[in-house]
């Protein structure tokens, strides 16, 4: 685990110095950021970690990093708009600095992806931590047999990352549909779920990651213990309050484990066992 | 013929909702009415079926003035329909904690709701581009009496403390030395805009009028005492009150009017505790009085205002003693037991602004079957009326009338009338 | 902040002692003026001057007609409503206010035999609540800066009984003495308990509130149990109906 | 973590004993140099303050205090760093700083609150420092007292954290009639001992047999409670999960959060902003938080992970006797008897524990 800003600075709680770079909206509610540490020193971080941000004057948040593996100072977050720390990130104009502790936690086992099926899962802004993922597979395309993306959306409009879908359509297989549809929008409409009839999967050689709502996540791991997915294959990333990012404000535990320090990517089988439900 | 209506809507800086209309006639006038136009809350409905634990804390919210004494006055009734007998320290707390009430309402009016008409300014707060250390010093003033508030009733508003039986939550002898502490600071600030006040005198009106206040004889007392007419010197006991205090239902107001024996307007207040009691003054009061040509009874509707200011004086005085009795002898206990059972209880006291009558019936459960409670405002609203009429004729002679909106506020204002507690009954549609 | 918000202050059936708390401010008051000026308020004597309002401060609950047509003249002329204080919020007189007059027979005026008090967000659109009898002091600051520096106003999503216990106080229900701090909203300081008497509800549900708890808990503590608590539960279990 | 009641070996442990009033001496030496907390009997219940007054002191309490040392560790509020805006700079002063220059000296802890902070310890100086803890845990001389007498609610002999100190203390105090009899647990304690040498004296060997013998009569006294060893009720509680008692224990729980606050072992927080209203300047604050409450798991989308009451009078019990077991390896409850004591729904942790060893 990288624990480069953290260690950076003595103490895990105070929030490193970073500048808002680049804002580019994404819909209406999300946009994505750039982000530079203001120090100059490097930030590194797996896909699926994410960071503790700081707007000066409201909080902070916990927030996935969305982008930015190659860079070796600068990262990228894609948030919605939802509450106050949020909003007041969408009132900052770029040149403005926000705080940023981490990055925190586990990221998606790419290890075990390697020279297998990769099937991508996500829904809403759920798609933010599976970004860097899906950036990382196609660095590195050959070492990973088919690659399909999933994703959810509330209607055409709220699609994220909307201009890196034909590239990403021309090195893995893309599959979307929204909840809503609209006039032009000819790919499919419903839950996310309704994608798995358009292809074919074979558990055994592959590993399934998603991030979503928690309704989301429910169903489609439902939906891949039906089609044969052994627990092991299945990759989840939870979402839970928190508060420190560093297992010791305990608002994030489930039944013994941190979603902040041990996930938030969990392999189905340890969640699986744990005493409270955690999908 | 000129027949008109001239309507104060709304006076402002006082305590609660009230309009005064003035009906005038070929430069006569015919009547003045003061409505009380607060929303009614029917307060004493709420008090029925009520437990004697909860009816002082709903009684407390007739009035954020002056809930101290509401407080007190209504533990107090409950107290004596369940025959509570308080040992003489709890009933010193007691006394304190009405007094730092006292204190904190008649600052409040005077320095607040009054001051600001001597300046002809709207606000206390437009005195503070000219004159901000004098806010500034009003305000510490203020501070200092919360901190005394809160030492004995636990909160400023509504007072937590006082509770059937003695009080909530004990009060040391280190809390007793923190108030004595604050009460010579007190002392310190608040002679100097005391002094500012009575050297700015009031206007001139001399109305003949009767006045009523709680009496004992040996103090100017608060909590205990007679009822006693001024100048006819009648006297009765709190619980003959309805023989003689006969409520009045006028249509256009939400507040009980009240005569006395059914045909004489009276005054309540800080100028009939005085008219009535001056003989037991605290000296430094007496001084006051002397250095500033203050003699009994006062006559002038608006005296009411200097009275205030001379009790401001004498309460310190009085906690000052209280105080250091306690001290010397902290209570031993806090509350004392009691049993639950049936009763009637009566509680004539002096809120600010007046006598204030708390009086209650209880089932065998110590739940309320009955109330009544009869505020200082509302037994001042007819002789407002009446002081009000005589005024506006003064000013009508004078020639003056383009003055008479102001004035009569000013005059109203100086009864430290108190609205929200008054108007307890259902505003009838027409 | 180079202009100052606009405030009123109002007040329907109320004792006001939520605009005496606010004068408790004392010098904290001087620093909000810095801020905030206020341009309509009868206590402060400011008399009605029918301007817009950046914020209306209402205090008191609807007893009549004209108070819901005052509510509505407020309303209409500003850009947010705080209901200040118990009355405001919930009606008044606690949250038993409108429940269960036990015992004898209750005076009813004339023509009103249904009469009942209501809170302001009965008829008007309200965007902040300040509960509390009276409402709190610091709370209406906090609220007031968390409105000049575009914050939310936070929340105080925990009991009385949370707050009671960082005084450390002995829980007045072991003293038999009934005290409503479990089911009641936080943010008081549990003022009530830490003085010896029992709270009293004036801030409203607590959002987990467990009506049929702390019945239980009266009677583990043999404290009679107030009829409010069962209108209170019965109303409760009719308002989940509806949603 | 401690797993047995064993007295100290006569050889190798380093014994003293202090008199009565010499310890005032102590404390009142110690005073100039260190801000005391002791013990203090207010309106009736005893609680840990800052004393000023060493006459204030109450040593010997018996039971618990309502607040536990937790609160001087991890303060139920505490601004953790502030800062200014400045144009486009941003200057962050941590609070560290202020918390690194205090000293403190914590007088008369009991055995069940000794170890509470050594379970503490694990959370705090886990995987992640959390700096602000060891600041003051640094600063802070634990001189702990081994109690007099067991209370109603104690039980700490069936969590293995009493009624002895085995560790986690300076120095630890026994009432041996005139005097104390004390034992040196750390460096530090040591040190205060060659420093004030002249108010200790070397203990007979029959002073550690008092103490035994107080030890030997508090434990035969708990044991006569007939409770399950909590250290031993792993697999009981993982399988009595989904049993129906969680259901009617919702029922009456209030979800007040008492039992949270008043647990020394219970250390969730909250991190809030606070700002002046031209956002100028803000600080950071942590305040405790509650399991118990629906805001605890409640994100943005309004979501709350522990909806059901049953849930969260469950994560409590479980994070004590089950998931602290994953996370640090021993239970978290150390016996204190404090939820018991203030929960108004007389929710009793030992009761519920009996009866799923009972099979309920
Ligand atoms: C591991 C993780 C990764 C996330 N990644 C992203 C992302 O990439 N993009 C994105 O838009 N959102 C993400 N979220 C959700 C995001 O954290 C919340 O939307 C955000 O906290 C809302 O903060 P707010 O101040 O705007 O909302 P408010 O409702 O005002 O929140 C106030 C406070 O509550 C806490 N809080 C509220 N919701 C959450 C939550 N879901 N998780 C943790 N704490 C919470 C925060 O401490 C916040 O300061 C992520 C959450 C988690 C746990
Ligand atoms: S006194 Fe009231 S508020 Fe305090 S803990 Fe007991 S029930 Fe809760
Ligand atoms: S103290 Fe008791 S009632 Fe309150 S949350 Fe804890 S277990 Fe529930
Ligand atoms: S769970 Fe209860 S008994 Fe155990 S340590 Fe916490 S407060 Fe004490």
């Amino acid at each position: 685990m990288s624990k480069s800003v953290s260690e950076s600075v003595k103490n895990p709680y105070i929030p490193n110095l970073a500048e808002i770079i680049k804002i580019k909206s994404e819909t209406p509610d999300t946009s994505t950021f750039r982000i530079k540490i203001s120090n100059g020193s490097e930030f590194k971080f797996q896909p699926g970690q994410f960071i503790e941000l700081t707007v000066f004057g409201y909080g902070e948040a916990p927030i996935s990093i969305s982008g930015g593996t190659t860079s070796k100072d600068s990262f990228e977050i894609t948030v919605r708009k939802m509450g106050e720390v949020t909003s007041a990130l969408f009132r900052l104009q770029e040149g403005k600095k926000v705080g940023i502790r981490g990055p925190f936690g586990h990221g998606w086992p790419l290890d075990v992806m390697k020279r297998k099926n990769v099937l991508l899962i996500g829904g809403g802004i759920g798609l933010a931590p599976l970004r860097p993922l899906i950036q990382e597979i196609l660095r590195n395309r050959k070492d990973f047999e088919r690659v399909i993306l999933m994703y959810g959306a509330r209607t055409p409009k709220d699609i994220l990352f909307k201009d890196e879908f034909p590239l990403w359509s021309k090195k893995m297989e893309v599959y979307r549909t929204v909840d809503k549809g609209e006039p032009g929008w000819d790919e499919t409409v419903g839950v996310v779920t309704v994608l798995f009839d358009e292809f074919e999967v074979y558990p055994e050689e592959t590993i399934a990651v998603q991030c979503g709502p928690p309704i989301m996540m429910y169903f489609v791991t439902k939906k891949l213990k039906e089609l044969g997915f052994p627990d092991e294959n299945i990759y989840v990333s939870l979402e839970r309050r928190m508060e420190c990012g560093m297992g010791i404000c305990g608002r994030c535990s489930i039944g013994g484990i941190y979603v902040c320090k041990d996930g938030p990517v969990f392999s189905y089988s340890t969640i699986k066992g744990l005493l409270e439900r955690a999908i | 013929m000129s027949k008109r209506e001239l309507s104060i809507n709304e006076i402002v800086r006082i305590e609660g909702h009230l309009d005064v209309s003035i009906y005038l006639s070929d430069g006569q006038v015919n009547r003045v009415q003061a409505k009380a136009i607060e929303g009614t809350r029917i307060l004493e409905r709420f008090l029925v079926g009520r437990s004697y634990l909860e009816v002082p804390e709903m009684a407390s919210r007739m009035c954020g003035v002056c809930s101290a004494i509401h407080k007190v006055s209504s533990v107090q009734a409950v107290e004596n329909a369940l025959g509570i007998v308080l040992p003489e320290k709890l009933q010193k707390l007691r006394e304190l904690l009405v007094i730092g009430g006292h204190l904190h309402s008649h600052v409040i009016h005077m320095f607040f709701f009054i001051l600001p008409d001597y300046y002809g300014k709207d606000s206390a707060l437009d005195l503070l581009p000219s004159d901000p250390e004098f806010v500034k010093k009003l305000i510490k003033i203020r501070k200092i009496i919360n901190d005394m508030l809160k030492i004995l009733g636990g909160s400023l508003v509504h007072p937590i403390t006082p509770v059937a039986g003695g009080f909530a939550k004990p009060i040391y002898k280190k809390n007793l030395q923190n108030a004595l502490n604050i009460l010579k600071l007190l002392r310190k600030e608040i002679m100097d805009p005391v002094r500012f006040e009575l050297a700015m005198g009031i206007p001139e009106l001399e109305v003949k009028n009767t006045y009523v206040a709680v009496t004992d004889g040996k103090t100017v007392p608060l909590l205990h005492g007679d009822i006693r007419v001024f100048p006819s010197g009648k006297t009765y006991k709190p619980n003959e009150y309805q023989k003689v205090i006969k409520p009045l239902r006028e249509k256009y107001s939400t507040a009980p009017h009240f005569l006395l024996d059914n045909r004489e307007t009276y005054y309540v207040g800080a100028i009939s505790r005085l008219n009535i009691n001056h003989p037991y003054l605290s000296d430094a009061a007496k001084e006051l009085c002397k250095e500033f040509n203050i003699s009994f009874p006062m006559d002038n509707p608006f005296a009411n205002n200097i009275a205030q200011l001379i009790e401001i004086v004498h309460y310190m005085d009085v906690a000052e003693q209280l105080l250091n009795d306690l001290i010397s002898d902290p209570p031993k206990e806090t509350r004392v037991d009691f049993e639950i059972k049936a009763g009637e209880g009566i509680a004539v006291t002096e809120a600010p602004r007046g006598m204030l009558i708390h009086h209650y019936k209880f089932n065998s459960e110590g739940y309320a079957t009955w109330a009544n409670i009869i505020t200082p405002t509302a037994q001042n609203l007819k002789n407002i009326e009446k002081t009000a009429k005589a005024y506006t004729e003064a000013l009508v002679n004078l020639g003056v009338e383009a003055l008479l909106k102001f004035e009569i506020e000013k005059l109203v204002r100086a009864y430290d009338p108190c609205l929200s507690c008054s108007a307890r009954f259902y505003k009838e549609n027409p | 902040m180079n202009k100052k918000v606009k405030v009123g202050f109002f007040s329907l059936a109320s004792c006001e002692g939520c605009y005496v708390d606010i004068l408790n401010l004392d010098d904290k008051l001087l620093d909000i003026l810095k801020y905030v000026e206020i341009v309509e308020s009868r206590i402060f004597g400011i008399p009605k001057r029918s301007e817009e309002l950046d914020v209306a401060f209402i205090e008191g609950a609807i007893t009549c007609e004209e108070e819901i047509e005052r509510a509505k003249e407020i309303r209409k002329r500003s850009k947010i409503v705080v209901a200040l204080g118990d009355c405001a919020c919930s009606g008044g007189k606690f949250m038993f206010k409108n429940f269960g007059f036990t015992g004898a027979k209750i005076n009813q005026p004339p023509g009103k035999e249904n009469f009942i008090t209501e809170p302001i967000d009965k008829y008007i659109k309200v965007d902040y609540y300040l509960p509390g009898c009276p409402a709190k002091r610091e709370e209406f600051v906090e609220l007031v800066y968390s409105l000049l520096a575009n914050r939310r106003f936070a929340e105080k999503p925990h009991s009385v009984c949370s707050e009671c216990i960082l005084y450390e106080n002995d829980c007045l229900l072991e003293k038999g003495i009934p005290c409503l701090g479990p089911i009641t909203q936080g943010g008081c300081g549990a003022l009530c308990p830490t003085n010896g008497r029992g709270c009293f509800g004036c801030r409203g549900l607590y959002e987990d509130a467990n009506i049929d708890g702390l019945i239980e808990a009266f009677k583990k503590h043999n404290i009679p149990i107030p009829d409010y608590l069962y209108e209170l539960k019965k109303k409760l279990v009719e308002a989940a109906k509806h949603e | 973590m401690v797993s047995e009641k064993t007295k100290p070996s006569k050889k190798s442990l380093e014994v003293y004993l202090i008199k009565k009033e010499n310890l005032l001496t102590l404390v009142s030496k110690l005073a100039d140099e260190f801000e005391i907390i002791a013990p203090v009997r207010t309106n009736g219940s005893v609680r840990f303050e800052k004393i000023t007054d060493i006459n204030q002191i109450e040593l010997g309490y018996i039971g618990h205090t309502k607040l536990p040392l937790k609160k001087f560790f991890e303060p139920p509020k505490e601004v953790l760093f502030t800062y200014t805006i400045k144009n486009d700079s941003v200057e962050i002063k941590d609070n560290l700083e202020q918390i690194a220059k205090e000293k403190r000296v914590i007088l008369g802890a009991h055995a069940c609150d000794i170890h509470s902070l050594e379970i503490m310890d694990k959370v705090f100086l886990g995987e992640y420092h959390d700096p602000y803890y060891a600041a003051r845990r640094n600063n802070t001389i634990i001189i702990g007292e081994i109690c007099n007498d067991t209370a109603e609610y104690c039980f700490c002999y069936y969590t293995k954290s009493g009624p002895n100190a085995q560790s986690g203390f300076d120095l630890l105090l026994t009432d041996v009639n005139d005097a104390y009899f004390v034992e040196v647990g750390s460096e530090k304690g040591k040190d205060l001992i060659s420093r004030f040498s002249d108010l200790f004296e070397k203990a007979e060997v029959k002073y550690i047999d008092l103490k035994d013998e107080k030890v030997q009569k508090l434990i035969k006294k708990m044991r006569e409670k007939g409770l399950p060893e909590m250290d031993k009720v792993y697999q009981d509680m993982v399988n009595a999960f989904s049993k129906e008692i969680w259901e009617e224990l919702s029922k009456i729980c209030l979800a007040c959060g008492k039992c949270n606050y008043t647990c020394p072992t219970c250390y969730c927080f909250d991190i809030n902003d606070e700002i002046d209203p031209e956002r100028t300047s803000g600080s950071r604050v942590r305040t405790w938080s509650s399991c118990h409450f629906l805001v605890f798991t409640r994100v943005t989308s309004g979501e709350v992970f522990r909806k059901d009451r049953s849930s969260r009078v469950k994560q409590r019990i479980y994070h004590k006797l089950v998931y602290s077991v994953n996370e640090i390896g021993e239970i978290s409850c150390v016996g204190c008897g404090r939820c018991i004591d203030v929960c108004p729904a007389e929710i009793d942790l030992r009761e519920i524990v009996k009866k799923i060893k009972g099979g309920a």
